[in-house]
């Protein structure tokens, strides 16, 4: 079995008495999506904060690429090829979705201290945005604000900047959520697609999507991993039926 | 230094304290809870002292004037929320700032106008006149433990009506999203006009009970705004917790810098260039302290919810 | 840099500015030189700040720290000029010089220096926590200014001549307007292109959204912390000229309500403007001028014309005329 | 009918958002609005309440025109809203959220507490510290403590573990059962279509199709929402 | 011949009580003389030194003014002097006299009118002094017109200090300097604060029930702020050039044309503008302004009526005059000043020597 891409060892995170990550293990390897389920207040969110860096665990390591990267700073990780979305849409509000795209492209490209060439003509950074925004189907409204787009659309562009930033891997906090019917459909047939260029680490309620999708499913309870497992055998699992499924299986 | 004057000035950093609360209570308030930058609270406190002022000198009567700067800064309030700051929520913080600022030369010059450019005339009110004997030896100006009681009694009003009445949630409610509040059912602007006056009130409370220490007189208030805006910063904004402590060690560490500051140096270079120097450290002292706190807690000390 | 619906009214101003000193001199009323160099001096103060508030988001409450220092960089070197005294004798010999790029040098090397370590504390706080702690440190230098006697206290520190420039002689009031007017210009055009750089791009994204920024990799801090530098640079690089045009630096330079200033004119001109600054300095200068030579209320009305700006004119006058910003 | 909607259009700035919206609730009638994404169901919902204003075409709530009323009024008059996003109060807490804005009537703190017990468990924390579930519950209780008579859910189970997005379903019929009169933007069309009594299909800010849910068949779906 | 004088003073704002003095002291002489050959531009410095500036070079190069005159604070005297006689203006003082000006940066074209900073102070010490004072407390603004006043009281006070306090300039609440104050053991108190820094400082004294008296220069208890005192300035001892009651001729035409005309007493701020105004017009009756040298020696000679009773410049173009104790005394329900005593008698500055004209 390949080494796995991104690999966290024992987390742990409290929230004064509430225990939000309860000594989490968890893997990703090259090529799959790993969806992580559980119901809501699991502790799934916290944990990609962690590991993107956005808050710091009491305890457990973070090895990404075969190094720890768990005293890194959120943008030194993104650096590293940590990409990801939030759960509530964060975009920089008054540029367009175009020029949200682009940041994550100049980002990639480690370039932020250039002062003095203008970057709206600058196609190296234009091009690979349009591309990002075509391939999301929001390339019609990359020229509007992000703060105009509705709800969906901004779904989409968060997901456009994770791709555009090239990362080595994903991390995705419910990408489906806000997505019409149709939009869902799309959607996991492109994160189908979305696996051969990096692993994946998908957040989701949408069961549908989940199960269509993941090579391997874990389930956060209470901030404990209390089952990993193929699609089947999490659809199977009592346990998991009876936190988590409901009727859904 | 004796005992007594350890006292003294104990007491002397506590009232400055509680003078800024009043102060930075209402700006916390509107300024916290509303989510608006207000430059012209200093104003409210400069129509509080001269109503007071005005209206004592007509009636004779210190408490009339009270009642007066009381009414005078609340009826202010709201007609500047009614006719200006209602239009400015929805807005940028810099949008807030330029109107309000635009605000004071308003009531500034406006003052003037009426009020002509020399300073008023008002006293304390006979019955709190003097000064009382204190256990230790110390002696200390009624007046002033006046207004640490009255300082005290509104900081408990307050907490309570923000953080236990259904009041103070709709108003915090609104901080964040004025709109959600208003789409259940809440009448916010109204509320809000409600908030501003009362803030607006109690720094008029303030300009009124400082003004018969003081001197009444326009551009009394810009002064204060700065030391109130710093009380609620180091405080934590939105916090009337935090108001209190941050006016408190505010109030003691100027008082106590202003008096040990001079006397540390003079031990070391002399007493003429030791009470310049320690006198230049003291009247830095706050901005200091604020740096430092703020160095080591950016949201100040008792950050509201974070 | 991209051609906007602003930016032919930015050449009627720039245009404007340009021609007022002409203008005076042709109708024989000098002091309008002097008022289009201070129009061109603050300007330049508040595009500097506009860096850091406008595009940046950083609210400093405390420019008139570097505007201030500037302001003393000129007025102290020129004070040693005068009595003949090196500026430095300890550990190695410096002499003052009356040059005005040697000046400037200094007024940009120090205020940087400064602008570094308030920059490196302040900017670990935000929103209103950043307004007070950036005052807090202008405070203190304030503070210091009046109380230190060896450069004049609060009685400031007259400048005996105005600093020198190469080939030019600006005791001329109409060539230290140009020498200040070319400054202007040569940073609206720093300012432009840093707008629509990388960095731009960058410190803009900043103000929006910081967490966006920091999740694609960008820290916001040592991009905060350039663009606080760089904007205190341009503002001291002002102080030093409004010094060398008043003939006079005072602690007044580092006053809260200097800073105040600074703010209102670049929400006055629009906020994040190339030309808010230069519309805000054109226009409260004229009110200041014209308004002080009709009535001893002026303070009032000037509150009343603030007031309808901010209430009816959203993105200040820029924003009056020229609508709301495209963001590419 | 409750709810009556006609010839609406509504405009951001400029651009114009929607273009003769047709939409009507009926009393104890559960009705769902549905549309791809940016087709203008939020706006409609924003405009209903007097969020954003309308400039053409007429809203009724019980007979009586609404348009131009502020947004509180327009509350007061009987609508619970569940906004897209949330939009819980972060600074308040569970229990203050719930009860900053509550009207008197059947819903009280005890039920909301029933019918979603995990509030009950995180009643004093902020709730800009729940997760996003939670705070999709917070807001639905929300809705119910003002007591409507109109209750519109802009996709409210959006983010919800499917056992918990069940008991909101289960949540729904039983509301629908005691009479109450709801309003459903959702994308999940198999939980939402059963429990419709009408749907109205939205297109590029206009009324396309309106009908029962059974007569939605499955070309229409696909026509209209890509399914 | 016709004179252009530009005044530059404080009208708005919390200072504006003094320039509103100074201004109708000025304008007042210049009513009573029937003088309509002297034109008179007034702006507002707003207490801001760039703003001073601005107007000085707008009055000079617009205006075209030959005289400037109206600075009441130090710091935009410092700004706006230099400058203005660096082109040839003349500059009067009818208030600030900050001690370089006075001193090795003076100027024949600068004269003060008024007094050179240190003058009042050093009359309390030395009224101090004489009055066998053993214990004295001081205390002033930490700003440079603030350390001048105690070195001037200094200069002339031998005995013992049990108390040197620097306040912050702009400070309104004295709590923990009085409570030094009583700690300390004085005989008595001097303290130089103007306006609401001393009207805040004396209330809070007289409140404090500390009781040891009061003393300072005749600007801590001048007639612009006695009112907003009240009663608690009774009997305080000040040193001032003038006064209300200086028995002379011109001294009691002003006080009544001043209360004819503005319904209030004058304050020192509006004696030393009369008499500035008095000396233009003396001096213009005399020559032409626009001889620049005639006008100096006519200036400098000083031929004008001042209420100060006597007038003379001394070689730095400061005055030498008599400077008066005065005590707060209460007539009717007014508070005003009397004489009780002379400080000095024909009292020239101590800078003089440091200044290179003859
Ligand atoms: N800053 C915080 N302080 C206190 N508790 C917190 C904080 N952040 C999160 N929590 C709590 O930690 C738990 C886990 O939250 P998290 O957002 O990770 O859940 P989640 O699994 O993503 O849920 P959802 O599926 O609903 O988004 C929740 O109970 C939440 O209330
Ligand atoms: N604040 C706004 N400013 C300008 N345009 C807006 C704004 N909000 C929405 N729009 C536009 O109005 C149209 C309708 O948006 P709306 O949010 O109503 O769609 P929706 O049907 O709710 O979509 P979704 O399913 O994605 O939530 C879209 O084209 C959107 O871009
Ligand atoms: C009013 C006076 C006391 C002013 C003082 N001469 C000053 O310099 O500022
Ligand atoms: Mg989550
Ligand atoms: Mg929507």
């Amino acid at each position: 079995m390949a080494e796995p891409v991104l690999s966290i060892r024992e987390l742990r995170k409290n929230f004064g008495a509430l225990k939000a990550t309860d000594n989490v293990s968890l893997d990703l390897r090259p090529g799959e999506i790993h969806a992580l389920i559980g119901p809501n207040g699991a502790g799934k969110t916290t944990l990609i904060h962690q590991i993107s860096g956005a808050i710091r665990p009491d305890s457990g390591a973070i090895e990404f690429l075969g190094e720890d990267v768990g005293a890194l700073g959120m943008a030194a990780r993104a650096r590293k090829g940590l990409g990801r979305s939030f759960q509530i849409s964060s975009l920089a509000s008054e540029f367009s979705a175009l020029r949200n795209v682009m940041l994550a492209v100049q980002a990639a490209q480690g370039s932020s201290f250039r002062f003095f060439k203008p970057v709206m003509h600058d196609t190296s950074l234009t091009e690979p945005a349009l591309a990002v925004l075509e391939r999301v189907g929001l390339a019609q409204r990359a020229r509007l604000p992000a703060a105009e787009l509705s709800h969906g659309e901004r779904r989409k562009l968060e997901i456009a900047i994770a791709l555009a930033l090239g990362p080595k891997a994903f991390l995705f906090d419910e990408p489906m959520a806000g997505m019409g019917p149709e939009g869902s459909k799309d959607l996991t047939g492109f994160l189908d697609g979305l696996r051969r260029e990096a692993p994946i680490l998908l957040v989701e309620h949408d069961m549908d999507a989940v199960f269509a999708l993941a090579d391997r499913i874990s389930v956060l309870v209470y901030g404990r991993i209390i089952a990993t497992g193929t699609v089947d055998e999490i659809r199977r699992d009592p346990e998991v039926r009876r936190a988590y499924l409901g009727e859904h299986a | 230094m004796s005992s007594a004057l350890f006292i003294e000035q104990m007491l002397n950093g506590l009232q400055f304290g509680v003078m800024l609360f009043l102060m930075a209570a209402g700006l916390t308030l509107i300024f916290g809870v509303m989510g608006l930058i207000n430059l012209a609270h200093g104003s409210f406190y400069m129509v509080g002292a001269f109503a007071c002022a005005a209206v004592a000198a007509a009636t004779g009567s210190f408490w009339l004037g009270l009642a007066a700067s009381l009414a005078a800064a609340a009826a202010a309030g709201a007609i500047v929320e009614l006719l200006v700051v209602r239009r400015l929520y929805d807005r940028d913080h810099l949008d807030q700032v330029l109107a309000t600022f635009a605000l004071i030369l308003i009531f500034s010059e406006g003052t003037r106008w009426l009020f002509g450019s020399f300073p008023l005339y008002l006293d304390i009110p006979p019955v709190l006149a003097g000064a009382v004997d204190l256990p230790g030896g110390a002696r200390y100006q009624l007046y002033r433990l006046a207004i640490i009681a009255v300082g005290v009694a509104v900081a408990a009003g307050l907490y309570l009506l923000i953080s236990k009445t259904r009041l103070g949630m709709q108003i915090r409610a609104g901080q964040s999203d004025r709109e959600m509040i208003g789409a259940l059912g809440v009448d916010i602007r109204t509320l809000y006009t409600i908030v501003f006056a009362l803030g607006a009130a109690l720094a008029g409370l303030a300009g009124a009970l400082v003004g018969a220490l003081q001197s009444v007189q326009v551009g009394m208030g810009e002064p204060v705004l700065i030391l109130a805006f710093v009380v609620i910063v180091i405080g934590g904004i939105g916090s009337i917790k935090g108001a209190l402590v941050g006016a408190i060690l505010v109030g003691l560490v100027d008082t106590l810098g202003r008096f040990l500051l001079p006397k540390a140096f003079a031990l070391a270079m002399g007493a003429s260039q030791g009470a310049t120097v320690g006198a230049a450290l003291a009247s830095m002292l706050i901005y200091i302290v604020m740096a430092l706190i703020l160095a080591f807690r950016p949201q100040g000390l008792f950050a509201a919810n974070t | 840099m991209t051609m906007s619906r602003e930016t032919p009214i930015n050449l009627v101003l720039a245009a404007l500015l340009f021609a007022m000193p002409f203008a005076a001199l042709a109708l024989d009323e000098p002091f309008y030189v002097t008022l289009a160099t201070h129009m061109a001096v603050l300007a330049l103060a508040a595009v500097g700040l506009n860096l850091a508030l406008g595009l940046g988001g950083l609210v400093s409450f405390g420019h008139a720290a570097f505007f201030g220092l500037g302001g003393y960089a000129a007025g102290i070197l020129s004070t040693h000029v005068l009595n003949m005294q090196p500026l430095l004798t300890w550990p190695l010999e410096i002499g003052a010089s009356d040059q005005m790029p040697v000046i400037w040098l200094v007024a940009i090397a120090v205020s940087g220096l400064v602008a570094l370590a308030i920059g490196a504390i302040s900017l670990r706080t935000s929103g209103v926590y950043f307004i007070m702690i950036t005052l807090a440190f202008a405070q203190m230098i304030y503070y210091f200014a009046i109380s230190w006697p060896a450069y004049g206290g609060e009685d400031g520190l007259s400048i005996a001549t105005r600093g020198a420039f190469p080939g030019v002689n600006t005791a001329v009031p109409l060539t230290f307007f140009l020498v200040c007017y070319a400054v202007l210009v040569a940073v609206l055009v720093l300012f432009a292109l840093v707008r629509d750089s990388r960095f731009g791009a960058a410190l803009q994204a900043s103000r929006q959204n910081e967490t966006r920024l920091a999740a694609v990799g960008i820290g916001p801090f040592p991009v905060r912390l350039a663009a606080f530098v760089l904007s205190a640079m341009i503002t001291a690089l002002a102080g030093a000229l409004y010094a060398d045009l008043n003939r006079f630096a005072s602690p007044s330079m580092l006053s809260w309500q200097m800073s105040g200033e600074l703010i209102v004119l670049i929400i006055l001109g629009g906020t994040g403007r190339l030309f808010g600054p230069v519309a805000g300095a054109m226009l409260f200068v004229l009110i200041e001028s014209v308004l002080g030579g009709l009535t001893e209320r002026w303070q009032f009305f000037l509150g009343l014309i603030l007031l309808g700006v901010v209430l009816f004119a959203r993105g200040g006058l820029i924003g009056l005329v020229a609508g709301k910003p495209r963001h590419g | 009918m409750l709810l009556e909607v006609s010839g609406l259009e509504t405009f951001y700035g400029a651009s114009q958002a929607l273009f003769g919206v047709e939409l009507s609730v009926g009393e104890g009638e559960v009705v769902a609005l549905m549309g791809r994404n940016g087709m203008g169901k939020t706006t409609t919902i924003s405009s209903i309440l007097g969020l954003v204003r309308g400039r053409a075409g007429t809203i009724r709530l019980g007979g009586k025109a609404i348009s131009g009323m502020s947004a509180h009024r327009i509350a007061r008059l009987g609508i619970g809203l569940v906004p897209e996003g949330r939009r819980c109060f972060p600074n308040l807490t569970v229990r203050e959220n719930l009860v900053a804005a509550a009207r008197k009537g059947d819903w009280t703190l005890e039920r909301v507490n029933a019918l979603f017990p995990r509030l009950s468990e995180r009643r004093d924390q902020y709730a800009n510290t729940l997760s996003g579930g939670e705070q999709q519950m917070l807001a639905i209780g929300r809705a119910l403590m003002t007591n409507p008579k109109l209750l519109i859910l802009d996709e409210a189970t959006e983010g919800l573990a499917p056992v918990i997005r069940q008991d909101i379903w289960a949540a729904i019929r039983k509301l629908k059962s005691e009479g109450q009169s709801i309003l459903v933007v959702d994308k999940t069309l198999s939980e939402l279509l059963p429990v419709a009594d009408r749907a109205f299909v939205l297109e590029k800010g206009q009324t396309v199709w309106s009908g029962k849910p059974a007569d939605l068949t499955s070309e229409l779906q696909d026509r209209y929402l890509g399914v | 011949e016709p004179v252009k004088v530009g005044m530059i003073t404080t009208l708005s704002g919390g200072g504006a009580g003094l320039g509103i003095d100074a201004r109708d002291g000025f304008m007042l002489a210049l009513s009573l003389s029937g003088n309509k050959d002297i034109e008179v531009v007034t702006e507002d410095d707003a207490m801001k030194p760039e703003l001073a500036v601005q107007i000085a070079d707008k009055m000079i190069q617009s205006d075209k003014v030959d005289v400037l005159t109206g600075i009441i604070w130090s710091n935009l005297a410092m700004a706006v002097v230099p400058n203005a006689v660096a082109q040839g203006k003349f500059y009067l003082s009818v208030n600030a006299g900050p001690s370089p000006l006075a001193g090795a940066k003076c100027d024949k074209n600068y004269f003060n009118v008024a007094y050179q900073n240190d003058n009042f102070h050093e009359a309390m010490g030395n009224y101090a002094e004489k009055h066998g004072i053993k214990k004295m407390f001081i205390l002033a603004p930490n700003y440079p017109a603030g350390t001048d006043s105690l070195n001037g009281f200094k200069r002339f006070y031998k005995g013992e200090l049990v108390g040197e306090v620097y306040t912050k300039l702009g400070q309104t609440d004295y709590a923990a300097e009085i409570a030094q104050i009583r700690d300390s053991g004085a005989d008595s108190v001097f303290f130089f604060l103007p306006g609401g820094m001393g009207i805040a400082f004396v209330k809070q004294y007289a409140q404090s029930g500390v009781g040891i008296p009061l003393m300072g220069p005749g600007f801590s208890f001048s007639q612009d702020v006695l009112g907003a005192i009240g009663d608690a300035a009774l009997g305080a001892k000040n040193s001032a050039s003038w006064s209300k009651d200086l028995d002379n001729a011109a001294n009691k035409k002003f006080v009544e044309e001043f209360q004819k005309a503005y319904n209030r007493l004058p304050s020192i701020y509006a004696a030393q503008a009369y008499d500035t105004a008095n000396l233009i017009i003396a001096a213009a009756g005399k020559v032409s302004v626009k001889d620049a040298d005639a006008f100096r020696a006519a200036l400098k000679a000083a031929e004008f009526e001042s209420v100060r009773g006597k007038f003379k410049f001394n070689t730095n173009n400061h005055p030498i005059q008599d400077i008066y104790v005065r005590e707060v005394v209460k007539e009717g329900d007014v508070l005003t000043n009397k004489i009780v005593g002379t400080s000095f008698t024909d009292h020239a500055d101590a800078y003089a020597k440091d200044c290179a004209l003859q």
